[in-house]
């Protein structure tokens, strides 16, 4: 997109891709509740699985974001209940400063989001890709990092 | 514009797996275009740069002979951090790739005419040997060089590379085979000793010969002793050297030995030229 | 050949004049720093400056540049030209300029031409501004050179002081530019005399100095000196010294892709680096600063003279003014030199 | 301040001479006007080289990593922070060295002196209590030294080393201030305006590395856009691949960094970036109660947890 093209303008037919980064043990587990419940939410969403909400690095957000993804969403198990005892709550500080950070850089709010889901909360999951997939949907099109070779 | 940087496209038509650990491959290119080929003149010991689109290139030792006039072989080593090999050896058969040189200088071809040649190898850095031995064994070559002697070692029977090759020149009668093994297994009937040891045994004659010498840095610090001993003079000794490089045109900068480039006053460097390189620089 | 004078208020209009013809670049200033730009008018030009922070090595030899896309595992077509105009640098100081005539031996041997430095340098002239206030990091009077060199320059304009410049044509094509219209006009005796006091002036404001006069053998027998162990110490290992280089011409051949395609692309790289020497087998020929550090020295001041029969140092001093931990150059020649 | 050169350099005479260290580094003078370096001394009559003044930029404690045998360091507030730092990251050890603080009244930016210059060649200075005298061909000025100190100085509330085995001179005061004003004052800008102030920073930027190679908590083995596989970022000056590298620095020293200014002082482009870092620094202050540097019992932030940590982001 070309710069000081609105938003409205493009947003017809537009449909943003969204990365997902779940961990294997509640968030996943809740994305297949939710599929076996025959719940409805949003295709925008990719999903990569990964071992624990602590295993994601700030640079595979930022590298998606780099290749052109318009969303980013790392959910993992709430406080409490990460299977590797503490992985979610080293990442709950890593995540903090990352977010404030991308937002003190410019980043849209709500570019990249953070969620707990437990794997009883299909719901929830089918909830909160709905929301993730508006709020994006909403911001356009994402242009900051975006590497254009 | 004329691009000295731009690949030429070749099909990898073969791919050999060469060890038992399965990090060194054989690929046999054919170039697309067959003037490419034509216009790719090379002489044994001379590398060319190998590239796969988004993950670079490496230069590579031509393992095939100038005679092989059909097809070039590479053989690769892959490294967890190596890019380029890693790359390459997660392709497959009739995939596309790219290749620009020759480059480099080559063994003394003509200097070892009429004479006895021996041929020191070790490990996977037995690719352009291999290319020498070929190009010496030739029908139209073989008679212009005398006895020919090849000494090949590799850490375990696993790790001897071109193994049907090496099968087929000891059936031959005129080369005499070598070849040993660092640590042998149960099923290796061969030779064990490394390979400045086996040398000292194999004591080929060094009047009216030149030596061919490649291995890992190691080896080829500890070959040097027994051949001076057997009376090989520095400059009869030939070896080839390997180095980071990126354009493989002496103009990058990086491969370096004090003011000689690897790429381009090199690979093949006598021992006598060595030996005048300060030892930190090596 | 004789030499031309033109006024500083007409100078915009000459420049506007060959802006015709040329894509000018000048000195421009910006966020603190002086670099070249191109202009589209000689009022955006920046005079009061001693030299720019980075060289205009880069308007040859870019920091990085594409050598070719591809898209899907297909090569694209080549470009058929790079520059759409030929270029005009004005201001170039002549240690910049000097520099070209070792990077052309180095990109243009005879034995491989590099195609994207070799079409940039032949498209483009070169109006040197004569340096009349040295910095007291210059040392190119060392250099077989000095604030008035005319190597690889095809005009050289000198400030007299006063309202004027003095033009002198160098080359057939500096000739051509001048006659381009009638605003210069021939300088007279005064001139002529105000230029060689400015020279001299200009000269004698040099006062730092290195020998290079058998540099190079003293180099050949240091390589294994307890030296490079004292004159590393501090070196922090960043590129600053060689990417502001003038002569350092270094470079990585490096694949960048996205989901799009991709690029294969020359980078400025650098010898302070511990990746530019490191192989895929892990092995590294100059494991730590020390080996890094003698490789820059030897480079320039050994190597190059037995590749080239010259040294690759211009004496502009940008590594000395912007190293972090102040190592400097001078320094080091010194005790190689008391060694 | 001669004084405490004075003082500094019998301390460190002392030192060496009853073999409490191995080596000093400390700052000597330099080859350029107003410049001092690094500099390591063996020997007890070598330390008169040592001096001690406002143009003490660099922060020393970058050289304690690769440094041999037991190392005496001339030590900032900034650099004690650092110390403390290293310490804590197990980089190197406390009994290891031995810490000569001396209290900083804030270092002389040079870039500012540049500005002052206009252009025209520095060739002498000499520092005075307060100000700054610049001379140079026909020209000759003075300067406060106030309006010359790098912005990281001007809020700087560690002016007094947290870590020190000797302390040279006596203690300053800190000065009371709003650290963070400047974060305050730019958070308050349209999302365009910051992203477009980071881009425009980093496109000056020409990957030389410097000012993560001076700083004393880029210390990994092998740096992230150097790593072959994967390879993560770019390499080149693009655009997109500069500003990600600058910012996961800023990631990386998150709870590390002391804003001892190092980074924005040896960047040849004038690439100003301090912001990010404090905004960093203000953030693991507000939400986790840490100051960096400040004490060596307490976890490194990134490194632990609590479990009721804010997070109000997390849906």
């Amino acid at each position: 997109m070309k710069e000081g093209q609105t938003v409205d303008t493009e947003k017809a037919g537009w449909e943003p891709r969204i990365i997902a980064f779940l961990c294997n043990w509640c968030s996943y587990a809740g994305a297949d509740l939710a599929g076996i419940s025959r719940l409805q939410y949003p295709p925008n969403v990719r999903v990569i699985r990964v071992p624990c909400s602590g295993r994601v690095n700030p640079y595979f957000i930022i590298k998606s974001l780099q290749h052109g993804v318009d969303g980013v969403l790392v959910s993992g198990c709430h406080p409490g209940d990460c299977h590797y005892i503490n992985g979610n709550l080293v990442a709950r500080r890593r995540f903090a400063i990352f977010k404030s950070i991308l937002e003190f850089m410019g980043v849209e709010k709500g570019r990249v989001q953070f969620s707990w889901i437990s794997a009883a909360e299909g719901e929830r999951f089918s909830q909160v890709i709905k929301e993730v997939t508006e709020e994006i949907k909403a911001l356009g099109p994402g242009k900051r990092f975006v590497k254009e070779i | 514009m004329n691009d000295l940087y731009r690949p030429k496209p070749v099909t990898i038509r073969k791919i050999v797996i060469e060890n038992e650990a399965k990090d060194i491959k054989t690929f046999e290119l054919v170039f697309l275009d067959r003037e490419d080929r034509e216009r790719f003149k090379f002489t044994c010991g001379q590398f060319a740069m190998l590239s796969v689109l988004e993950s670079g290139e490496s230069p590579i030792g031509i393992a095939s002979s100038p005679l092989d006039d059909e097809y070039l072989q590479f053989t690769v080593k892959r490294y967890p951090t190596g890019v380029l090999t890693t790359a390459l050896h997660n392709l497959e058969e009739g995939t596309q790739i790219g290749v620009r040189g020759p480059y480099g200088n080559f063994y003394p071809l003509e200097a070892m005419e009429g004479k006895n040649v021996l041929i020191v190898g070790g490990g996977f850095a037995f690719t352009t040997l291999r290319s020498t031995i070929r190009y010496l064994l030739h029908e139209k070559n073989r008679s212009r060089f005398k006895d020919i002697t090849v000494l090949y070692g590799a850490r375990s029977p696993g790790e001897l590379i071109y193994k049907s090759q090496l099968k087929e020149w000891e059936e031959r009668d005129d080369i005499s085979m070598y070849v040993t093994v660092d640590k042998g297994d149960e099923n290796w009937k061969g030779r064990v000793g490394l390979v400045p040891n086996v040398l000292k045994e194999v004591a080929p004659s060094s009047k009216n010969s030149i030596a061919l010498v490649c291995g890992p840095p190691i080896m080829l610090k500890y070959t040097m002793v027994p051949l001076l001993d057997l009376g090989f003079s520095p400059q009869t000794i030939v070896t080839s050297l390997e180095r980071r490089m990126s354009c493989g045109i002496g103009k990058c900068g990086r491969c370096n030995i004090s003011s000689r480039y690897v790429c381009k006053d090199g690979p093949v460097f006598t021992y006598a030229e060595l030996r005048e390189l300060p030892e930190g620089a090596l | 050949m004789k030499g031309k004078v033109i006024g500083k208020e007409q100078l915009a209009g000459w420049l506007d004049n060959l802006r015709e013809e040329y894509d000018v670049w000048a000195p421009v200033k910006g966020n603190g720093l002086v670099s070249f730009h191109p202009i589209n008018s000689a009022s955006e030009i920046y005079f009061g400056f001693l030299n720019t922070r980075k060289t205009p090595k880069d308007l040859f030899f870019p920091q990085s540049e594409v050598l070719f896309s591809f898209r899907r595992g297909e090569m694209e077509k080549d470009r058929d030209t790079l520059l759409e105009k030929p270029r005009i640098i004005f201001a170039i100081r002549p240690c910049d300029a000097q520099n070209l005539a070792l990077l052309d031996k180095v990109f243009d041997s005879e034995d491989y031409q590099d195609p994207y430095y070799v079409e940039r340098r032949k498209g483009t002239l070169l109006f040197g501004m004569a340096c009349t206030h040295p910095q007291t990091t210059c040392f190119c009077t060392s250099m077989r050179a000095g604030p008035f060199e005319k190597t690889c320059l095809d005009l050289l304009i000198v400030d007299l002081g006063n309202d004027r410049y003095f033009v002198e044509a160098v080359t057939e094509q500096g000739k051509d530019a001048i006659g381009k219209n009638n605003l210069l006009e021939d300088a007279g005796e005064k001139d002529t005399e105000r230029l060689a006091k400015t020279k001299k002036e200009a000269e004698e404001k040099i006062k730092s100095k290195i020998v290079i006069e058998g540099l190079e053998e003293k180099l050949d027998k240091i390589f294994d000196s307890s030296l490079w162990d004292r004159v590393h110490q501090r070196c922090l290992g960043c590129a600053i010294c060689t990417y502001l280089c003038s002569t350092c011409h270094c470079f990585a051949l490096l694949d960048e892709k996205v989901d799009s395609g991709g690029q294969r692309i020359r980078s400025w790289d650098s010898c302070m680096f511990p990746g530019f020497t490191l192989e895929a087998s892990g092995h590294n020929p100059r494991i730590s600063n020390k080996e890094r550090m003698r490789q820059r020295v030897m480079h320039k001041f050994n190597y190059f003279v037995k590749n080239f029969g010259q040294t690759a140092c211009v004496g502009c001093g940008r590594c000395i003014r912007n190293c972090p931990v102040n190592i400097d150059i001078r320094e080091i020649i010194q005790e190689i030199d008391n060694e | 301040m001669q004084e405490n050169q004075k003082h500094l350099r019998e301390a460190a005479e002392k030192l060496l001479s009853d073999k409490k260290v191995d080596v000093i580094i400390g700052y000597e003078r330099g080859t350029l006007p107003l410049r001092t370096r690094p500099v390591f001394i063996r020997e007890p009559d070598e330390t008169k080289k040592l001096v001690w003044n406002s143009r003490c930029e660099n922060n020393l404690s970058f050289y304690l990593k690769t440094a041999k045998g037991k190392v005496g360091i001339v030590a900032k507030g900034c650099d004690a922070r650092s110390i403390v730092g290293l310490i804590k990251e197990r980089q190197v050890k406390r009994e290891d060295i031995f810490i000569i603080g001396v209290p900083c009244p804030g270092i002389i930016d040079r870039k500012k002196i540049e500005d002052t210059l206009e252009g025209r060649d520095l060739q002498e200075g000499v520092e005075s209590d307060s100000q700054v005298i610049l001379k140079g061909e026909g020209f000759e000025e003075k300067a406060d030294k106030d309006k010359l100190l790098h912005s990281s100085c001007t809020t700087c509330t560690h002016r007094n080393p947290v870590l020190y085995d000797t302390l040279i001179g006596k203690e300053i005061p800190e000065p009371k201030m709003d650290e963070y004003s400047d974060v305050e004052e730019f958070s308050s800008k349209k999302d365009n305006e910051r992203w477009t102030y980071f881009n425009d920073e980093t496109s000056r930027c020409i990957r030389c590395y410097a000012c993560r190679n001076a700083c004393p908590s880029c210390y990994c083995p092998q740096c992230f856009v150097d790593q072959s596989l994967p390879t993560w970022f770019g390499r080149t000056p693009h655009p997109s691949d500069t500003l990600i590298f600058h910012m996961i620095r800023t990631l990386h020293t998150a709870g590390r960094c002391v804003d001892c200014g190092t980074c924005s002082r040896v960047c040849p482009m004038n690439v100003e970036l301090q912001i990010l870092n404090k905004k960093a620094e203000k953030d693991v202050k507000e939400l986790y109660g840490y100051e960096v540097g400040t004490n060596l019992e307490e976890l490194p932030p990134m490194a632990t947890f609590k479990i009721d940590d804010p997070q109000e982001f997390i849906k």
